[in-house]
């Protein structure tokens, strides 16, 4: 085994003896683990290499048990969790793709970028199963107005999602925003995408036949938040200031340019697998669409792209520089493929083949620099079955009597206190920023209940909406989780539409908290109790844990992103009162 | 009659202006490539939405350049029909086919709503339908739609009645005289920031745009009829 | 070589975000700051040892391209 | 007294800005031309005659605004 010539990286002995693993977020007993299944004390690119693959945010190691307790199927599901996005049919040889992602700790450090990369990235999430985005959604969450780093946030937030969707030309027709104390220091940025699919171009991440070429495409990478994945998965410290140089910028352009060339590539009918470069870039990618095939893969770090000089195969596998995507094809297809990029003004490098080992190997500067299992870096990640408790304010609270509130006298003041209220009064000011409009399919626009995008060609419609009040789940999480499903339910219903299914991103506080670790169990169960009884399955979703500061938690905040069917665009409804001399009807208690 | 819709690599209004033509006269259209070296098939060009280079520096600065645009110029002079919206009029403007430039919003962010329009010119090939002064629904969306020229232009401009469109409201971006669109000197090229292509139907929130797209058939069989006469130009 | 080439708001064109950063300042109790212009900064290497034809390309491509002269001013400088 | 601040990318970030200004001036035919870094250039009037506390505040007033630190760097001189 080649140790990379590099004067900085740290020996194979040298992270044995301090433990440098530890840095990475790997434990001891996890670090022994790798060891095993390597055969041999893994090297500077290798522990890199597993440490992201074994984080939170690509392992699901806490919360694995927990996402099981979701119902995952139903008469419509096409594809459920574990793919880039889930598939619900909707008749017709069509079908919805839908997905949520959190951007949360990015946001934080750099709010402009964070929440623009959040976008793009699942967007890429969507368009990589074959899918044409068609609108996009995003829940937001920040601390209180009269704080001026939280007036930055938002404001910066609220431009980077425009930024990235208006110039891509994706309408952001929905989303929420609240504001909370909860959220001082850990704003949520969850982005959501929703698209449309013939059912024959549904499309999976799998490096299918041995020998077959591997191909990058997008733009050079470069030192981009190296480390992003486990970083994702840290307490947000004054330690992580100082790593600031995670931070990726994106190019919704250059993403435009390698959505349409990918959306060719797949209606040309020669793509065997594509993955996009999400969080953990090369690695997840290509150890992920290895595994999936149940094969190997080796990779030739010299032909990737690279925008500096002097880059390491550790920089080059941790790298996550945005809109990029891996593919694998026949390699009499080459030619045509890169024709097709060409069009677009891109190129696609050849950068490793399908193997038959089930190792993912490393070649760069003509040596062996990092060989390991892939099995080990995909399945054998341990899952972990945290602690539980009961918090004591929930204790607490269980003893207060809630009749016992002052009645309320004067309701004209009260209701204008209501209404003053940053988390209610209108997001004109937010949803103005965003092309809601374009593609010219938006039929309900922002500022009623869910948004409804027609599909041209049928009289179908799809409804969608993102919804969760954190402060009833964090009260009661398992009823706040079942109140966070029905409201989004009653959204689309409202909208004339039938519910099909929810994406979900479960944004908690750190796991390692038996209290919070309860708070998620409670929510999760909440939330499948009533996925079942609105028969809408969980398709896909997100995690995002350790949200929180040396101040506390942020309320656990379980983003439902629910998806429904308009079967006549004649049954769209909207919010508002219509006509004077109208009936006003109210239902339920 | 034959539309096009130009594709620079970074529009996102192309197809909304494809299906709107479609859906308003039904008249023939095609998507033209940012590569295209000829236009002689078409009467009507239409320059779409969006973000033509993803319009680093300026807006359409770097479109202007493209192979396209040397048949745009050409068909400019020999009097077809050019409607450039949004990101569209400002590559019209940085290629210099019309008048003044596109700034940034003086609000400093991208807005997206309907607003009113007062068509101030009914004679040109885009706005015949409308009756002069007649207010319309046509929503926007844009950064960078501020329009200014210098006094003298805009002494020009209204001398030759080159002032097709103003806003009628609240003036949603600082643009000089609350100028919305403006045409060239012989009024066969367009430019406006609002999006007619997004007001073809009730379920679009308006359909205000609609006669957009019917002036541009009417000049079109108009200049036919005539040049049938002066037998030049017949389809 | 390398240029340096500063685009500028045009003294009788709006320049909203001086404006807005300005006003920014004053709120942060920066109360001395008076106008504020915000423009653009460029910096191109160029592959060429010939001074004067890089003079002329670069006006070239300021004229062309880096700037919108309706609006904006320009002036560069070269090094080495 | 005036100031002039150049705010610019840091080297290690992507500047999508420049790399389309770049491959936009090799279409045009300026084969010559490296890479291309865009930044902003801000001219700012200040009413004081004290230089040091001059620096001194604009250093904060770049960090605070005018820079965003985490992806750009700054510089600035006064003049008069
Ligand atoms: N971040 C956002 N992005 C897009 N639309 C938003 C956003 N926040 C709120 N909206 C829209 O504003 C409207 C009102 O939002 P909200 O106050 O959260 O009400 P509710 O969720 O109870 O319907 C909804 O139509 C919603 O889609």
């Amino acid at each position: 085994m080649a140790q990379q010539v590099s004067v900085k990286e740290p020996t194979v002995e040298q992270i044995a003896e301090q433990k440098i693993y530890k840095q990475f977020g790997v434990s001891d007993k996890e670090y022994d683990l790798i060891c095993g299944f390597m055969g041999r004390k893994p090297n500077y690119t290798e522990i890199g290499v597993f440490s992201v693959m074994w984080s939170e945010h690509c392992a699901y190691k806490n919360s694995k048990p927990l996402l099981r307790r979701f119902p995952v199927t139903g008469p419509r599901v096409l594809m459920g969790p574990g793919e880039g996005a889930g598939i619900v049919d909707i008749g017709d040889n069509q079908a919805v793709v839908f997905k949520i992602e959190s951007h949360n700790h990015p946001s934080a450090i750099e709010p402009y970028q964070g929440a623009a990369t959040g976008v793009g990235g699942i967007i890429r999430d969507i368009f990589s199963m074959g899918a044409r985005p068609v609108a996009l959604l995003n829940s937001l969450r920040f601390g209180r107005l009269e704080n001026e780093r939280v007036r930055y946030l938002f404001e910066h937030v609220v431009s980077g999602i425009a930024g990235y969707g208006n110039c891509i030309g994706i309408p952001t027709v929905a989303g929420e925003v609240m504001f909370d104390e909860a959220y001082e220091g850990n704003p949520l940025v969850n982005a959501m995408c929703v698209g449309l699919i013939d059912h024959d171009k549904i499309q999976r991440g799998v490096a299918k036949g041995i020998g077959n070429p591997v191909f990058y495409v997008g733009p050079a990478t470069g030192r981009d938040g190296i480390h992003g994945a486990t970083f994702a998965s840290e307490d947000l410290t004054a330690e992580s200031e100082a790593k600031r140089s995670a931070v990726q910028v994106g190019d919704p352009f250059m993403e435009k340019l390698v959505m349409e060339a990918t959306l060719e590539l797949i209606d040309s009918g020669i793509v065997l697998g594509i993955q996009d470069m999400g969080a953990a870039g090369l690695t997840c990618s290509s150890a992920e669409m290895a595994s999936k095939a149940g094969n190997g893969m080796e990779l030739y770090l010299d032909e990737v792209p690279q925008r500096e000089e002097g880059m390491t195969a550790y920089e080059m596998m941790l790298s996550e520089s945005q809109e990029r995507m891996l593919f694998v094809c026949e390699p009499q297809h080459e030619a045509q493929a890169k024709g097709i990029f060409e069009r677009w003004g891109l190129h696609c490098a050849k950068v490793g083949k399908v193997s038959d080992d089930g190792r993912l190997k490393l070649f760069h500067k003509g040596e062996l620099v990092g060989d390991m299992p892939v099995h080990a870096l995909v399945d054998d990640c341990p899952i972990y079955d945290k602690p539980s408790q009961i918090p004591e304010y929930y204790l607490k609270n269980g003893s207060i009597d809630t009749n016992r509130y002052d009645q309320v006298l004067d309701l004209n003041a009260a209701l204008q206190k209501v209404l003053a209220s940053p988390s209610l009064a209108s997001k004109e000011w937010v949803y103005n920023q965003y092309d809601y409009m374009v593609r010219t399919e938006t039929a309900v626009r922002p500022g009623s209940d869910a948004a409804v995008v027609t599909i041209r060609g049928t009289r179908k419609g799809l409804a969608m909406t993102t919804d969760c009040n954190g402060r009833y789940v964090y009260l009661d999480p398992e009823v706040g989780g079942r109140i966070a499903v029905a409201e989004a339910g009653r959204n689309i219903v409202c909208s004339g539409a039938e519910p099909l299914a929810i994406t979900d991103n479960l944004n908690f506080g750190s796991p390692e908290k038996p209290e919070i670790f309860w708070q998620m169990e409670k929510a999760v169960d909440g939330m499948a109790e009533a996925c079942r009884v609105f028969e809408t399955p969980v398709i896909g979703g997100n995690v995002s844990l350790y949200n929180e500061n040396a101040r506390g938690a942020i309320y656990p905040t379980p983003v439902v992103g629910m998806v429904g069917l308009v079967h006549d665009t004649d049954h769209i409804t909207t919010q508002e009162f219509k006509a004077e001399g109208d009936v006003i009807f109210l239902l339920g208690e | 009659m034959k539309f096009a819709v130009l594709v620079f690599p970074g529009s996102n209004c192309d197809i909304d202006c494809y299906k709107a033509v479609e859906d308003t006269v039904g008249q023939s259209v095609d998507y033209v490539f940012h590569t295209a070296t000829d236009l002689s098939a078409y009467d009507a060009i239409l320059v779409p939405g969006g973000f033509s280079y993803g319009d680093y520096l300026r807006c359409g600065a770097i479109a202007q350049f493209a192979p396209v645009m040397t048949e745009v110029r050409k068909a400019a002079e020999a009097g077809k029909f050019i409607l450039g919206i949004c990101n569209g009029f400002q590559i019209l403007t940085e290629a210099g086919l019309l008048p003044g430039a596109l700034i940034r919003n003086n609000s400093l962010k991208f807005r997206c709503h309907q607003v009113d329009l007062v068509v101030e010119n009914a004679t040109t090939a885009f706005t015949n339908a409308y009756k002069q002064g007649q207010v319309i629904d046509i929503p926007i969306a844009h950064g960078e739609g501020s329009y200014f020229v210098d006094d003298e232009t805009l002494a020009s401009l209204k001398a030759n009645n080159q002032i097709v469109f103003r806003y009628a409201g609240d003036n949603p971006n600082g643009s000089v005289e609350n100028i919305a669109g403006v045409c060239n000197e012989a009024g066969n090229v367009v430019g406006m920031m609002p999006h007619p292509e997004r007001a073809v139907k009730d379920i679009l929130g308006s359909d205000d745009g609609v006669k957009m797209f019917k002036s541009v058939l009417n000049a079109f069989v108009t200049q036919a009829k005539s040049g049938a006469v002066n037998g030049a130009g017949a389809r | 070589m390398k240029a340096k080439v500063y685009v500028t708001i045009k003294q009788n064109v709006l320049d909203p975000q001086g404006n807005a950063v300005q006003g920014a300042l004053h709120t942060l109790g920066f109360g001395e700051v008076g106008k504020v212009r915000i423009g653009k900064y460029l910096e191109l290497e160029l592959d060429t040892n010939d001074r004067a034809q890089a003079e002329e390309k670069l006006k070239v491509m300021c004229e062309k391209l880096l700037a919108n002269t309706v609006v904006e001013d320009y002036r560069f400088e070269l090094e080495g």
